[in-house]
């Protein structure tokens, strides 16, 4: 009979999975989510995997981590920094523990901790045994031993019990934090259904890590989060990836036209192209060009015939789709265009997350080529932003860029799935009218009408060349070229008219207020909580329309004597900030491959407003 | 005749040529070989029994890819060497549209190569016309990839040391299912190739030597000139032999895999010892044989269908991939979608 | 005999020939300007020709233009308005002259002026006949007849009979200005020594032209404008291309490394590559790439190898290398780019100048991905600044650009031929020590060590992945990828040491400050002198240095209360400036396809500073 | 061994394929083709007669594309596709160089398509090694221009609709001088193609066959698996006859240009009736029906040389086109290149 045990109730918890990128600990933390969104936390997820795709076993840099913030308060970020570590490896422990808490819990496979891990990983003394984890608290576990007793008598190769200890480990946790077996039971036999003894193996050391937990005196103290308080409705777990492919598919059937996806798979914007591959019953057509340059020029002739049409890259990708955007925008079609940042220059840490393409989506184009900028500030809302991204560029007939980034990308969160018709229509209008037709009429938007091949009556030509106001003929006059550019230009800056306001957060009468953009959202929403339960007067707003900027932004900003702009790259908003609005702003800079951190903002605060704020 | 016009006049009468030119002015330099090659289009275009409606001209940048602004069909003069990927899509975004592509030498194979093997390679049902004058015109002339090694231009005053690309063996190779060669000079023989071309289901490539009578004149005047084109040209039928000369006294037979001149006058070859054309067979060694007459001494060009070849299309796999989903799977549902995987409730 | 004429002495003159693509107005206007500097005039050039290769004769759209301002002072500009227009046909007068000073003469060759000709130029009625020329003086010369009447007797073709009839109008033009007829002489003998009908007809032509002006009562004055009083030394007449060309031949000379141009035909940047390939000679490698992309990256593989290596293109060429640049800021190669703007957005207005890829230059990059940027302010300065460029790129390990744009690489002025031992040296170590080599190793201009194959002993990779500091190898680590981020950033910005302080001109207590770019410097000196002489008091700072900006910039910005930034696109150095030193600025923005005139600025800062200014 | 203590070997005594090993730890996945193809390529590179110093590998981006960290020589992983390109920058700054390219098939074929064809057109002095595992290994898993059609991957998940690129095709076509074939698996073949790689002045390109164990296990099973291999494999000898089969028992002979496959035990066809291999004819018609077998029921892969022939190379003309300028107008002077043109005096 199970022992009794003290309980504890937190209020949020984040855990980490960390061990060789061949010991599963993807699928680990995913399950571990799965489960605890079934549960009713609030949660948010950071995978962190190497470039390498299968790194040689032990390796500091084939390390693979995957961290979970799950709580009964609505959270916003992945968690600053783990309360509990589950080490397979030294290698694990040595990468992941400068990372934890003060105190932290660490869950260590002892039987790793051989004299071949301990050297690959770089150890001279075995950290287990020279008092150098003092300050945790350490639970050593047999993981591999245990496993392997668990299944004894199936007819597995020694390999395969091996990659079988971490579904151990899930069950240690999902004891250790309370936790139900049965979501996880459930998904192995819709995984293993046609090989029965990875089921039975798989089952095994699930339930037989559950009832170590239970059994052994391992830990003194379960864990108990309760459900969150969510919104009302049917949710799901969702990545930043999934929901822009998602997005896309919803703005296709609100639109009434078909998705087309002219793309090359990059790093971390893939599973992009991976997810809308699978949608072909919804008319969505792929197409995996030969490279970005074939994949933005596919989707701008798809554009042109009359589809939905996207992109998607990361940042060496969109160097090379600039001079085929510049096209988009001389001839008024629209597209779609995402980037999934990643860690720059160059190839720069490609599986790193960063925020440092703004610019580059800004201006990285020859000529004076406007193109509107939104960007997503979570997983879930990577959804919203496609959508919105789709009905600015089919309305303005314009190219629009998606901003996106490997932590929101990779990363996944509850999602209050939406109900279909609660979504705007996307009107379309093909224009039809050969009376009235001209390639470059204007709408009240500034728009140009979509005249799509096989329309009869409406045959014109389109091009690269300065186009003639209304007639769209090529036009080499001096004034027109001046009149067309202010025109484009005008185009874009009247997307303001239609986009929201800023909304300000926090404390109205702030003696700072925070402006960010992008996937720094939780990381600054979770600082801005602290600040004002510690009794700093905060606010934050932030950027969703980065081109062109809110309405009300300059009336936000005239209102708050300091702005405190965090960004992970050099200060890409903060320059927008200043050349628009001639504003001075405090940066906060961050370029390590991760997010913030919202301690990291909150001291930023706190060293700026001084200790005397308090309240 | 304004756009709506014509489209007046089509819901009676059979189109023509003239129904095929917009009203811009042609602003290709005079005597400019690329005048015929527009004017073959134009003929042609009215007897394919496709609507006009439903014909999409696409271009890249240089002299000859102005071509769209000439066709009174919908075009898209797009950037410099991108005109196979556009294409691409135009075809994929809707496959009842006619799709061709203007291209130049320079525009197709040197800053467009890669999309314009890719294209072959995937058999996207489109035509592909190349205007082949061995020079990038307007950028008023430095050698392209097809220019011969040695040549003086702006960019190579003392020679290019560049080898050129066999257009036809660059496409045969890459897959394309249909591929041509013809001259500006002889209308007669192109309109045949491009009506060839429009009939093909599947990528049709058409080398046109084209002369550009600015950066290079001539280039092409052994093959056209009356008095010296019968040795220099070489018309590919099928099922005919290889016959050409100014009295057809010469042939060509292949020993093994390779080709020889013979005199048909002297008695020890006959026609029946000739190499008889296929442009059926699917071995593609014989295009290759063809193309590298190039490169052989006092070969003729040979001219015509090099080959011609069925392979599923792209873009109709694409599409019967779709139905065929969604014949497995149901049409898509949109709130079926958000909601797969796990879900729960928050009451 | 000659009749007597009354001789007027002009401080300065602008004249425009206009006529057909075929009448060879480009040559005409090349022997005008080299008679001209050969006078000892200054001077200053501007070709304007059009798209197409031969438009069809006399069509509006095929007019070519040759526009040349030549002074007794010291010029900067190819002159606002023609004085004088030499008009080969209806076509060439009807699209100049709107530019023509009120009352300018026009010289008209009154036998084009056929109804075919008329037709082709869309007039209805005769304008020679219609009086509405009437603000102007107009002179009627039968050029055509005049020239056959003096070829007769010649073997000569109509067609090259009129193909001649140039070198008549520019005889004519020579006699009226007062030049001497044997520096076309010489040319044409140069020119025509194996083709003695052709030097024969040429010469009687331009002698027939040179006494029509002597012995008819055409004209009525004559004009004299004196020689220049330039600085002593022997000079040259250059356009921006060629000296951008010769600068990089003497940089590889000073530098003592050979040269490599990796480089795809563009306009306006293609005769940079056609100079280049005469000089095989100097050791100047020139590959035409198969692409923008091959370009670049073959100079990035030469620079590696340890050539001297430079790409040239424009615009949407530019944009093509943007991801290949961002690996050579990655590796640190030095590299010079350099972009000749045109008239953008996509391939625009591609015959057309305009300075509007200074953002893309700046930020047209993934990642925080930061190169210098200098700029050319005249054709001559392309010389010095691309010989700077070199300097930067070598001495600092990295790609720099060097914009110039379309007017200045086709105009021209006279260039004072530096002495090749005033010539700075451009020191070249390549590392040859094995003991302390380290890829990444940082000398006191934070460059890293240029150690190039062939080297025995260090054998080193790079590449695009984040590097280690001082190793060079790849690095994940996050705080190493910030290190490098901020150290790359620093090594640009440390150039500031290393260029020249801004340099006030003009009144130095000003009441507005002119803030300027590359190709505006002519436009904006010419107004400030004559505002100057107007008696507003202004001053001038020119930037040719964008990236860092001079070390002076936001002292000098901070001495005037007002400042006007006049650009040929939409704000581009404004932007900049705003970010930069949150200054508030005044913009001037011209999108047109040619330069400023003087008098838009002029007006604009009386606009500003009201008329009440002048003391 | 540190670079350091190599270098101070090296003047003493011969290299060794250790020598050409870094110390950086190799990251493949345990199982990669590549290691082997690695293994060869340091064993070869101390039999060559060049200084290690003169080595420069140039890679693009992908699993393969990492090759240069392991190669003690000097080397540039640059960006995806590029790789030619900047070799052939790297050559002609500095022709003494030994240049090589390591790349991926998708690196190589597609999104470097176009620089590679050129980089074969112009003949540079480059061996050019593509590890071709028909996948796009770094990004996890995509079908690459190289994949069977209907491959199913993650972004074909009802099979892929492309149809392959023969890479020996395009090499051909493109005017490559030496063309082989080899196989990870077939160590001591490996070998020997990189020798007659090294040893071949122009671009030499060489096609690897290379098993990713983790996204395309198995495609080259049936051509490196001891059972199966000798009826799915042939060998090219320059001068012998097409053989292969388990006994040797079956032959390829040529009926016209198509190859077909003989029975050499029923005493119908026998050696001397066989398709003898020449691997210095300059018609490439002959490559191309070869490496077309792949495309033919029951045919064997042919691995070997396919083609070498001699022509001149870009970078060699380069150098003499300077020479011969330099002869002829003599060393360039830089005060007179400021002067050409006319010059006056201002006193
Ligand atoms: C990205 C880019 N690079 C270069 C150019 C300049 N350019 C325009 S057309 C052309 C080549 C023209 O040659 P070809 O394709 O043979 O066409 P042709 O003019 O001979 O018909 C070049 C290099 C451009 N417009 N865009
Ligand atoms: C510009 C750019 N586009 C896309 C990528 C992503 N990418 C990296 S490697 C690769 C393909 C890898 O396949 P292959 O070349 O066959 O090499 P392998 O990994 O199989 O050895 C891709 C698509 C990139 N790094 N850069
Ligand atoms: S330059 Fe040559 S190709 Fe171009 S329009 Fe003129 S003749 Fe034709
Ligand atoms: S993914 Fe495939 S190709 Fe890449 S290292 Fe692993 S086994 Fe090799
Ligand atoms: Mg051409
Ligand atoms: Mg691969």
């Amino acid at each position: 009979m199970a022992k009794d045990f003290e309980v504890q109730v937190l209020e949020d918890v984040t855990i980490r999975f960390a061990g060789d990128s061949g010991d599963g600990m993807q699928l680990t933390g995913s399950q571990f989510s799965n489960t605890t969104a079934l549960f009713g936390n609030d949660l948010n997820t950071l995978p962190d995997y190497p470039a390498e795709i299968r790194a040689p076993a032990g390796t500091l840099y084939g390390v693979s981590g995957f961290q979970l913030h799950f709580s009964s308060l609505e959270i916003q970020t992945p968690g600053d920094s783990p309360d509990v570590l589950v080490a397979m490896n030294p290698a694990a422990l040595k990468v992941n523990l400068k990372d934890l808490k003060p105190g932290a819990t660490i869950v260590v496979n002892e039987n790793a901790f051989d004299s071949k891990n301990l050297k690959l990983a770089h150890y001279d003394v075995n950290p287990l045994e020279d008092n150098s984890l003092a300050g945790f608290n350490v639970i050593l576990v047999p993981l591999s031993k245990q496993t392997a007793a668990a299944l004894e008598g199936l007819q597995l190769s020694m390999k395969d019990i091996e990659r079988t200890k971490n579904f151990f480990a899930l069950g240690l946790m999902y004891w250790l934090f309370d936790r139900p077996l049965e979501p996880t039971s459930v998904w192995l036999e819709q995984k293993f259904g046609s090989k029965p003894v990875y089921l039975e193996a798989n089952k095994k050391a699930l339930t037989a890590g559950y009832y170590y937990g239970e059994n052994t005196e391992v830990f003194t103290t379960r864990y108990h989060v309760n459900p969150a308080k969510l919104e009302k409705g049917t949710y799901r777990s969702i990545s930043g990836n999934e929901a822009t492919a998602i997005g896309f598919v919803a703005a296709s059937h609100k639109a009434g036209i078909p998705l087309f996806l002219g793309s090359y798979p990059i790093t971390p914007a893939t599973e992009i192209l991976h997810e809308l591959s699978k949608f072909k019953n919804y008319g969505v057509k792929t197409f995996q060009a030969e490279d970005e340059i074939a994949g933005v020029s596919s989707a701008i002739g798809a554009s042109f015939a009359g589809n939905l049409a996207i992109t998607t890259t990361s940042g060496p990708g969109l160097a090379l789709k600039t001079e085929a955007i510049g096209l988009a925008v001389m001839t008024e079609l629209p597209l779609v265009i995402v980037d999934v940042q990643r860690g720059g220059p160059s190839t720069g840490l490609p599986t790193k997350t960063e925020q440092s393409d703004l610019l580059q989506a800004m201006f990285g184009r020859n000529g004076e080529s406007p193109v509107p900028i939104v960007a997503a500030s979570t997983p879930s809302d990577c959804f919203t932003m496609a959508f919105e991204a789709c009905r600015i560029a089919i309305k303005y007939m314009t190219p629009v860029f998606l901003l996106t980034e490997g932590y929101l990308a990779n990363g996944s969160e509850p999602w209050k799935i939406p109900d279909v018709d609660s979504l705007p229509e996307i009107p379309v209008n093909y224009w039809k009218d050969k009376e009235t037709y001209q390639p470059y009429l204007r709408d009240d938007n500034l728009s140009r009408p979509w005249a799509i091949p096989g329309t009869p009556g409406l045959e014109h030509r389109i091009g690269g060349l300065e186009k003639a106001h209304i007639y769209g003929t090529v036009s080499y006059i001096p004034e027109n070229h001046e009149f067309m550019i202010r025109m484009r230009d005008a185009k874009v800056k009247k997307i303001q008219d239609d986009i929201p306001n800023l909304e300000v957060l926090g404390d109205k009468d702030a003696d700072l207020l925070i402006a960010a953009w992008g996937g720094t959202y939780g990381s600054v929403s979770e600082a801005v909580s602290n600040l004002r339960r510690k009794g700093f007067k905060v606010a934050q707003v932030h950027f969703k329309y980065l081109n062109p900027f809110p309405k009300n932004t300059e009336e936000v900003l005239s209102k708050y004597k300091q702005i405190l702009v965090p960004e992970r790259n050099l200060g890409q908003l903060s320059k927008m900030l200043k050349m628009e609005f001639l504003r001075e702003v405090i940066q906060l800079n961050k370029v390590q491959g991760s997010p913030f951190k919202s301690s990291e903002i909150e001291n930023k605060v706190i060293s700026i407003l001084g200790g005397n704020n308090v309240n | 005749m304004s756009t709506k016009e014509v489209m007046e006049k089509t819901e009676n009468v059979k189109l023509t040529a003239k129904d095929f030119a917009t009203n811009q002015d042609v602003r290709w330099c005079p005597g400019c070989g690329d005048y015929s090659i527009l004017a073959q289009a134009q003929r042609i275009s009215p007897e394919l029994g496709i609507p006009r409606e439903k014909f999409v001209w696409v271009s890249g940048i240089g002299c000859s890819s102005r071509f769209p602004y000439y066709m009174d069909t919908y075009g898209f003069h797009s950037i410099h060497g991108r005109a196979p990927a556009i294409a691409t899509g135009v075809k994929l975004a809707n496959p009842d549209l006619s799709v061709w592509v203007a291209a130049g030498d320079g525009d197709l194979l040197s800053i467009g190569g890669n999309h314009f093997i890719h294209a072959c390679r995937r058999n996207i049902d489109m035509k592909v016309i190349l205007f082949n004058n061995r020079i990038y015109g307007l950028t008023k002339g430095q050698y392209s990839p097809t220019s011969e090694k040695g040549k003086k231009t702006k960019s190579s005053p003392y020679g290019s040391i560049d080898f050129p690309f066999l257009p036809v063996n660059m496409a045969v190779a890459s897959g394309a299912t249909f591929v041509a060669r013809s001259i500006d000079r002889d209308p007669k023989h192109l309109q045949a190739m491009m009506l060839r071309a429009a009939a093909h289901h599947g990528l049709a490539f058409i080398e046109i030597y084209q002369n550009c009578n600015i950066f290079n004149d001539g280039a092409y005047e052994p093959l056209t000139n009356k008095e010296t084109k019968p040795d220099h040209v070489v018309v590919l039928e099928h099922g005919k032999p290889l016959i050409f000369g100014k009295n057809n006294d010469k042939g060509i037979r292949l020993d093994g895999m390779n080709p020889i001149i013979v005199d048909l006058t002297k008695g020890e070859y006959s026609v029946s010892d000739l190499w008889v054309h296929d442009e059926f067979d699917s071995n593609p060694g014989r295009s290759f044989v063809l193309a590298h007459f190039s490169d052989l001494k006092d070969f003729p060009a040979p001219i015509g269908v090099f080959r011609q070849i069925q392979k599923s299309t792209y873009d109709g796999d694409l599409f019967a991939q779709l139905d065929e989903v969604t014949k497995m799977k149901g049409k898509g549902d949109l709130a079926k979608l958000f909601r797969s995987g796990n879900t729960w409730e928050v009451a």
